[in-house]
C-alpha cells in the first residue's frame, strides 16, 4: 500500500497542479487493480502514463475522469477534494477522456457521435448544420478526410479512433485524458496528433498521454510516470529519462530488450497468385486487384500501403472470411482458396484480427473459452471436450503469452485493454500455426509492449514459419 | 330467375368443427341458391369482425351471415352493415340490440344446457361430487350453458359442486385443467362441461388417470369427435347444437329478404332447440351437426 | 445485407428521392406488389374508398407499431401493447359509463377529451411501469412487458367482469357525447383515426429526426455504455420509451374502441407480435438502433393491405395463414436479393 | 446486475454446491415459493402425484423450452415452435390414420417407431428451413420464423381441414398400436412424457457443456464475427440449431398428440410465448451466448408449477392472470435485488 509513499509528487518550480490523485486505490473483488496512487496533472504540459498492460492505467484514467469510483483515496481539483457523480460530472469540470476500449454507437454517424449527449440545440431541434460544421472543422484540424455524415460502422478502425479523438477535443476541457489514442492510427496521423497536443498544451490544457509506443511518447511527454501493479515505482520530468530508464521501471531490473533472432529463410510457405478479391460491400471494384506475393518460411513480410490500399482485405481472404474472385493461395504447396476458415486453422494458417472487440474476443466468455476456441479439435475426444487437456492448454497459452489474469475462469471483460489483445493472439497460437496473417499489430503491440514483444517474438519464429503483416510505423 | 350477388359468411374459428360445419352448410346453401359465397373468420376478435364487415361492405354483398363475436362489442360491427344498407343474419350467438339485425338465428342454449343437465342428473343418479368446466368468459354462451347447468343441479342437494375452472373451449387446457382438478379432488364421479372440446380433453385427463370409468363426463356441441367418443362409451351424451340447420335457414331467410323484402320469419329472434345424442340414437349421426330425423 | 440497406435509409433520412424510396426495397416493393396483385384478382381493391377504410384497419396496428418502433431502437421490447391496449379501452369505457364516487355518493361523468386525457395517462403510468422495471431494476424488457401484459390483461378481465361495454356514445345531457368520432368521422373524406395515425407518425418522426431526445435513442440504442459515458441520461430515455409505447397504445385503445363503439377486456389480444413484425419488416433490427418511422409504417401497411386483400379476394381462412406468413418472409427476403443486386451497380 | 450473476454461473458451470444453487437466486428461488406458498394453501398441492402431473404438463413447455434455448443461446429466436408442434402432431395423426398411396391403391400404415421417426424428421424439415432462411438468406430471426410459424399452422388447418384427428391408437391386426404410451404409461411410477423431458433435458446440457458443438454455440452466440475467425463454422450451426429447436417441437407434438390421444390444428397456440418466458426467466439473455439447461428447466418448472397451482387452489381465472404476470417479474426481479446484496458482501 505504501509503495508509492517515497517517489515524490510535487516539486517546486514545476507549473501548477489541476487535477491530483492521492492515494487513490481501486479494487475488483479479490484484484487490487490500484494500490494507493498518487498522480498529479499539470496545466499546459503532458503527463505520460507508462506500465505493462494490466498496471493499473486505464483504471487509473477511468477513476479520474468520473467513469468510476475509487475504493479509497481522494481526487483533488484545483486543490479541492472533489468526487465525480459521473463521467459527465466530470466532463463538465472540464475533464474528457479518450477511451482505451473505442466507445462509439456505430449505428451514428460520425457528427452524432461526436455530439451525442452535448446537444447543439437551434430553434428546430438539434441544429445539425452547426454540428456539421463544427465536425468538418474538427476532421480538417485532424487532417483527416472523413465526411461528418458517415456511420461510424463504415470506419476502419484508425478513423474510428479519430473520431473518438475528435470528440474528446471537441468538448474543449481543460484537461485531456488520452488512454492510448494512437494504438490503430498511422503514423502520420499521430504526427497530426502530436501538433494538436502540442497547440493544446500552448493554450495551457493539461494532458496524460498512455501509450506502449514508448519511443513515440517520449518525443512529447513533460513527465513520465510508471505503474506496475497498481502501484506507482517511478516519476521523472523528460530531461532525466531514456527508454532504457522507462523499461527498467515498468518491468522491474531483470529485463532484456532482445532482438529478434537471426532466422534463415526456407522455402516458399505462402504463396498469392494473382489474387484478386471484390469489395466486400457489393461496389464495383477490387480491393485486391491480382495481387501476387511470396513469404519464405522464418521470414517476416511486411505489407505497407495508404489507408484503405486493401490491406486487411488481402489478409481475410488469405485467412478464409472473404472470397476470391480469382487467383490462388497457396499454403505450403497446397492450393488453400476453397477451405473454409476452420480448414485452413487446421493446415496452419492463423489470423490475427485487427479490431480484438469486434473481430476477436467473445465477450460473454471467460479468458480460457476464448483461449482454447480456435482449437476445440485438439481437446475433443470422441463426442466430448476433454476438461484436462482443456484446462492444460488455457494454462499453457496464458503463460506463453503472458496474460495477466486470476485464472482462465475469468471474465474476458476484467482483462485490461492489453490483456484482451495478448488472449486473441494466444487464441491464434494455441493452433500451432506456421504461418501468420497479423492485421495491423499496431494496435495489437498496444498489447505486447516492446520488451514483451521482445520476448514473444523470437519464440514465434522459433516454431517454424511466422508471417506477420504489420502496418507502417 | 336464380339469385346472383356475394354473400358474405363470416364464423368464428373454423380450426373447430362445428364453426366449420356452420360456415360449410352457409356456403353450400348460398351456392345452391345461385349465390357466390365466401367464408372468413374473426377467432372472437371484435377488431377483426369489424374488418371483416368493412370488407363486406367494400365487395358489395348483398348480405352477410355473421356469427357476432361479442354480444356487445359486435354492435357496432353489425350496425355499420346496416348503415351500409347490408342486410345482416346473425347465427349461433346474439347481440345485445334488436332491430338492427334482420333475424338472430341461435340455438337455444339454455334449454340444450337444461337437457344435457337433466341426462347428466340421470346418469349420475342424483348424487356425488362433481367440477365444472366453463368456456371463454367473454362468450355469453358461456354463462348461458353454465347457469343452465345450476339451475338443474341445485335441484338435487347430493350433488356437490367441488370446483370449476376456465378452459376457454379448449382441449388441451381442459386436459391439463382436469388433472389438476383431479389432485385437488380424487374423488369426483362427475364432470359437465361447457362444450365437447374440454369434455374430450377431461376425458383423456380421466383415461390417463385411469378414472374414466368411475367419472360421468357430458358435453355439448354434438361434434363429430364427441359423438365419436358417446358411441365408444366414454362420453355419456352430448347436446347437439343444431348448427347445421339454422346456418342453412339463415341463407334461406337472407335469401327471402333479397328477393321479397322480408325475411319470412314472424321474429327477429328465433331459437333453435338442441338435441340430446346418447349411445341410444348415435347411430342417427349422418354428418357432422346432422341428426336424421 | 439488410444491415447496410438499413444504416443507408439511416444516414439519409434527410433527404428524399423516388430512387431512393425504391431502392429501399423490401417493405416498399413488398406493398407495391400486394396493391398490384390485389388490384388485379378484385375490382373492389382498388378504390379510393377500400384504401380508406384499409387504412384506417392500419391505423390501428400502426400507431402500436410506432410505439413499438420506439422501443425497438432502445435495444428492448413491448409484449405488453396489446393488452395495455384492452386495459386503456376498458377504462375510456368506464368513465363513459361514469366513475361512482362512494364516499360522495355521487357518479362523475368526464366530458369527452377528459375521459381521452386521462385514458391516455393511464396507459403511460402503465409503460412508465415497463419502463422502471426495466431501466432501473435490470429486470429484462422480455419478462418485465410480458408480466405486465398479464396483470393488465388480468386488471381489464377483473374491471369489466369479462364483459364489454358497449355504450359508449354518452348523453348530451351529460355533455360527454363525441367520444364515436374518432372513429366514425371524417375530415376532408379521411377517417380521423388514419389522421391520428399519420400525425403520430409525423411527430415520432420529427422527434427521432430532429431532437435530441431522437439522438439519445439511437445513440443508448447502439451503445448503451458509450451513450452513458457521453452524457446521454440511458435510463430517462428508456423509461420515456416504454411511457410513449404505453400512451400510443392508449391511443390505438381509444381509436378501436370508438371504432366499434364498445370496449372489451379481450381486444388486442397477439397485437403485439403483428405490431413488432410491422417494426422489423420495416427495417429495423431487434438489436437496436436501427429503424425509421417511414419503414415501420410501410410494414405496417404491408401487413394491413395484404390481409384485407386477402379478404377482399375471399381466399379461404386457411389459405390467408400461410399467404401472410409467406409474403411476410418474402418481403423481407426481397429486400436482402434486390440490395446484393443494386449495390454491386452503384 | 443479472448480467453478472449470469456470467458467472456460467464459468463455474463445472463446479456444483447447495451454496452455488441458493444463489443462482431467479428462477431456483421462485421455484422454492411457489411450492411454499401452495403447499401451504393446499394438502393436495404437496404430493408425489401432484407433482408427477405437473411435471407431466412442463414436459410439453420444457421441450419447447431446450429447442428455444438453443436458439436464443445463438442470438436468434424461433416464434414456429407452436405452429410446427401442431403441424407435426397433426402430420403423427394423419399417417395413424393410414397413408393412402393412390398410385398403388394401397393405404400404409406405419408403424409407432416410424410415425415417430417421420414426424421428427418433419420437424427438423421446417426448422431447418428457418435455419436456411436466417444463416444463407440472412432473413431476420424473428421474421423467418414468423412467417413460418403463419405458414406451418395454415398446412396444419389444410391438412385436417381444420378437424381434429381423434383416433390415435391404431389397430392390432395393422401393427401401429401403442401411440398412447408415450402421454399414458409410466416407467417406475415416473409419467414417460417426464422422462422424455429429463432425457432432453440431459442430452441438451451435455451437449451444450462438453461437445464442441455447445462451444461452438456459446462462441457464436456471444460474437458472431470472432467466432467465424476463429474457424467456428457459424451457419452449420445456425441451420442447426433451428433444426433441433424444430425436431424438438415435433418431439412435444408427439408428447401432446399423445397424452390427448388426439392431434388438432389449433395445438400450441401461443407456446412459443411460454417457452421464451421459460427461457429467459431461466437466466438466458435474448442478445445470445447466455443461458444455461439447468436455468430454463428451472424457468419452465416455475411456470409450470404456478399456473397448475393456481388452478388447484381455485382462483378465479382473472386472477391466474393477474398473479402468472405479477410472478414472472418478481422471479426475476427477486433475482436482481438478491444479486446486488450477495455481490456487495463479496
Ligand atoms: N479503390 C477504392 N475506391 C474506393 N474505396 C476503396 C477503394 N479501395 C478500398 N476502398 C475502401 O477502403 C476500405 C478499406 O480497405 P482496407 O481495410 O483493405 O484497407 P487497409 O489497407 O487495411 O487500411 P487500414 O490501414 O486502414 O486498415 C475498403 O473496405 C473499401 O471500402
Ligand atoms: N471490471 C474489472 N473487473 C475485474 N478486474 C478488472 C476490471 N477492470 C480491470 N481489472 C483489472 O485491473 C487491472 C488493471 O487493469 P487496467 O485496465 O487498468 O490495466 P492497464 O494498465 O490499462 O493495461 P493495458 O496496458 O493492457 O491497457 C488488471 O489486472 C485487470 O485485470
Ligand atoms: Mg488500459
Ligand atoms: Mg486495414
Amino acid at each position: 500500500m505504501t509503495g508509492s509513499s517515497d517517489i515524490p509528487f510535487s516539486s517546486p518550480g514545476m507549473r501548477e497542479v489541476v487535477l491530483a490523485a492521492r492515494n487513490v486505490a481501486k479494487s475488483y473483488g479479490a484484484v487490487h487493480a490500484l494500490k494507493g496512487v498518487n498522480f498529479d496533472i499539470r496545466r499546459g504540459q503532458v503527463t505520460t502514463l507508462f506500465g505493462e498492460n494490466g498496471a493499473g492505467k486505464s483504471t487509473l484514467m477511468k477513476i479520474l475522469s468520473g467513469v468510476i469510483q475509487p475504493s479509497s483515496g481522494e481526487i483533488i481539483l484545483d486543490g479541492e477534494s472533489v468526487i465525480f457523480q459521473s463521467a459527465t460530472d466530470a466532463r463538465n469540470r472540464g475533464i474528457s477522456i479518450i477511451h482505451q476500449e473505442l466507445s462509439l454507437a456505430p449505428n451514428l454517424s460520425v457528427r452524432d457521435n461526436i455530439f451525442m449527449g452535448r446537444e447543439i440545440k437551434g430553434p428546430m431541434g438539434v441544429d445539425f448544420a452547426a454540428e456539421e460544421q463544427l465536425t468538418r472543422k474538427l476532421m480538417e484540424e485532424l487532417e483527416e478526410d472523413i465526411d461528418p455524415l458517415t456511420p461510424v460502422e463504415d470506419l476502419r478502425l484508425g478513423q474510428q479512433q479519430i473520431v473518438e479523438i475528435a470528440r474528446a477535443l471537441s468538448v474543449e476541457s481543460r484537461i485531456l485524458i488520452m488512454d492510448e489514442p494512437t494504438s490503430a492510427l498511422s503514423a502520420t496521423e499521430v504526427e497530426v496528433l502530436f501538433k494538436v497536443i502540442r497547440d493544446l498544451t500552448a493554450k495551457g490544457v493539461a494532458i496524460v498521454y498512455i501509450s506502449h509506443h514508448l519511443e513515440e511518447a517520449l518525443q512529447i511527454t513533460d513527465h513520465a510516470v510508471v505503474l506496475r501493479d497498481g502501484m506507482m515505482t517511478a516519476y521523472a520530468p523528460r530531461s532525466e529519462i531514456d527508454l532504457n530508464w522507462i523499461v527498467r521501471n515498468m518491468v522491474g531490473d531483470n529485463y532484456d530488450l532482445g532482438n529478434p533472432p537471426e532466422v534463415q529463410p526456407g522455402p516458399v510457405a505462402l504463396s498469392v497468385r494473382n489474387l484478386t478479391v471484390p469489395d466486400p460491400k457489393g461496389a464495383d471494384y477490387n480491393v485486391v486487384d491480382r495481387l501476387s506475393l511470396d513469404v519464405r518460411a522464418g521470414e517476416i513480410v511486411c505489407i505497407y500501403g495508404l489507408m484503405g490500399a486493401g490491406r486487411t482485405e488481402l489478409l481475410e481472404t488469405v485467412a478464409g472470411r472473404l472470397r476470391q474472385d480469382s487467383g490462388e493461395v497457396v499454403l505450403e504447396g497446397h492450393e488453400i482458396s476453397h477451405l473454409s476458415i476452420a480448414e485452413r486453422i487446421a493446415r496452419g494458417l492463423a489470423l490475427v484480427p485487427e479490431d480484438r472487440q469486434r473481430d476477436g474476443l467473445v465477450q460473454t466468455m471467460s479468458v480460457g473459452q476464448n483461449l482454447s476456441l480456435a482449437s476445440i479439435a485438439s481437446f475433443t475426444r470422441g463426442l466430448f471436450t476433454d476438461r484436462k487437456a482443456e484446462a492444460a492448454l488455457i494454462d499453457r497459452m496464458i503463460r506463453e503469452v503472458t496474460v495477466k489474469t486470476d485464472g482462465g475462469g475469468a471474465m474476458i471483460g476484467s482483462l485490461s485493454g492489453g490483456n484482451q489483445q495478448k488472449v486473441v493472439i494466444g487464441k491464434m497460437l494455441a493452433t500451432a500455426p506456421r504461418s501468420y496473417c497479423w492485421t495491423n499489430p499496431a494496435a495489437a503491440s498496444t498489447s505486447a509492449p516492446r520488451p514483451k514483444c521482445s520476448a514473444c517474438w523470437p519464440k514465434v519464429p522459433g516454431r517454424g514459419w511466422p508471417w506477420s503483416i504489420p502496418h507502417p510505423r | 330467375a336464380s339469385a346472383e350477388g356475394l354473400i358474405s359468411i363470416i364464423v368464428n374459428d373454423p380450426a373447430n368443427p362445428y364453426w366449420f360445419t356452420e360456415g360449410e352448410v352457409a356456403k353450400a346453401t348460398a351456392e345452391s341458391l345461385g349465390y357466390t359465397a365466401n367464408v372468413s373468420a374473426h377467432n372472437g376478435d371484435t377488431n377483426v369482425e369489424s374488418r371483416l364487415i368493412d370488407t363486406a361492405i367494400i365487395n358489395n354483398s348483398v348480405a352477410i351471415i355473421l356469427d357476432p363475436a361479442n354480444a356487445d362489442g359486435s354492435i357496432g360491427a353489425v350496425k355499420k352493415a346496416v348503415d351500409a344498407g347490408i342486410p345482416v343474419f346473425l347465427v349461433n350467438a346474439e347481440i345485445n340490440q334488436e332491430g338492427l339485425a334482420k333475424a338472430q338465428l341461435v340455438s337455444n342454449n339454455a334449454q340444450g344446457a337444461a337437457l344435457g343437465a337433466e341426462k347428466w342428473v340421470e346418469i349420475m343418479g342424483g348424487t356425488g361430487t362433481y367440477v365444472e368446466l366453463f368456456g371463454n368468459p367473454a362468450d355469453n354462451n358461456a354463462a348461458t350453458r353454465s347457469n343452465g347447468y345450476e339451475t338443474v343441479i341445485s335441484q338435487y342437494p347430493d350433488l356437490v359442486k367441488v370446483g370449476q375452472e376456465v378452459a376457454n373451449w379448449d382441449r388441451t387446457q381442459g386436459y391439463q385443467k382436469m388433472q389438476s382438478l383431479l389432485q385437488a379432488n380424487p374423488d369426483i364421479t362427475g364432470v359437465i362441461s361447457g362444450n365437447d372440446e374440454m369434455a374430450l380433453g377431461a376425458i383423456a385427463a380421466l383415461k390417463e388417470a385411469g378414472r374414466l370409468d368411475q367419472v360421468v363426463v357430458g358435453g355439448f356441441d354434438g361434434s363429430p369427435d364427441a359423438v365419436e367418443a358417446v358411441r365408444n362409451g366414454e362420453m355419456a351424451y352430448t347436446v347437439l347444437q343444431p348448427v347445421a340447420v339454422f346456418a342453412a335457414e339463415a341463407v334461406r331467410q337472407a335469401d327471402n329478404f333479397i328477393r321479397t323484402g322480408s325475411t319470412g320469419a314472424a321474429t327477429e329472434k328465433q331459437l333453435f332447440d338442441c338435441v340430446l345424442i346418447t349411445p341410444e340414437n348415435v347411430d342417427k349421426y349422418i354428418a357432422p351437426f346432422t341428426l336424421s330425423e | 445485407m439488410s444491415e447496410t440497406s438499413i444504416s443507408q435509409n439511416y444516414i439519409k433520412r434527410g433527404e428524399f428521392s423516388l430512387v431512393r424510396l425504391l431502392l429501399e426495397g423490401r417493405a416498399f416493393f413488398a406493398l407495391i406488389s400486394i396493391v398490384a396483385v390485389f388490384s388485379y384478382l378484385s375490382p373492389n381493391y382498388f378504390t379510393v374508398s377500400n384504401f380508406l377504410i384499409m387504412a384506417s384497419h392500419v391505423a390501428i396496428y400502426g400507431i402500436l407499431a410506432i410505439g413499438m418502433l420506439l422501443v425497438i431502437l432502445n435495444g428492448g421490447i413491448d409484449l405488453s401493447v396489446g393488452s395495455v391496449l384492452a386495459l386503456c379501452g376498458v377504462m375510456a369505457g368506464a368513465m363513459m359509463q361514469g366513475i361512482e364516487l362512494q364516499a360522495l355518493g355521487v357518479i362523475l361523468y368526464l366530458p369527452v377529451w377528459a375521459v381521452v386525457v386521462v385514458t391516455i395517462a393511464i396507459g403511460g403510468l402503465v409503460g412508465a411501469v415497463n419502463g422502471v422495471l426495466i431501466a432501473w431494476f435490470k429486470v429484462p424488457a422480455f419478462v418485465a412487458t410480458l408480466g405486465v401484459m398479464y396483470v393488465a390483461r388480468g386488471i381489464a378481465l377483473l374491471q369489466t367482469n369479462g364483459l364489454t361495454y358497449n355504450n359508449l356514445s354518452g348523453k348530451p345531457e351529460l355533455g360527454n357525447t363525441g367520444f364515436e368520432w374518432i372513429g366514425f368521422n371524417r375530415l376532408a373524406g379521411i377517417p380521423i383515426s388514419v389522421l391520428v395515425l399519420f400525425a403520430v407518425a409525423l411527430l415520432a418522426g420529427l422527434m427521432l429526426s430532429r431532437s435530441s431526445f431522437g439522438r439519445w435513442l439511437y445513440a443508448s440504442g447502439g451503445n448503451e455504455r458509450a451513450a452513458e459515458l457521453s452524457g446521454v441520461p440511458v435510463k430517462r430515455v428508456k423509461i420515456t420509451v416504454y411511457t410513449l409505447s404505453g400512451m400510443l397504445a392508449a391511443v390505438a385503445g381509444l381509436v378501436l374502441a370508438s371504432q366499434l363503439t364498445s370496449a372489451g377486456p379481450t381486444a388486442g389480444t397477439t397485437y403485439e407480435l403483428t405490431a413488432i413484425a410491422a417494426v422489423v419488416i420495416g427495417g429495423a433490427a431487434l438489436t437496436g438502433g436501427r429503424g425509421t418511422v417511414r419503414g415501420t409504417m410501410l410494414g405496417a401497411f404491408v401487413i394491413g393491405f395484404l390481409s384485407d386483400g386477402l379478404v377482399i379476394i375471399g381466399v379461404s381462412s386457411y389459405w390467408q395463414t400461410v399467404f401472410t406468413g409467406a409474403v411476410i418472409v418474402l418481403a423481407v427476403l426481397m429486400n436482402s436479393i434486390q440490395y446484393s443486386k443494386v449495390a454491386r451497380k452503384t
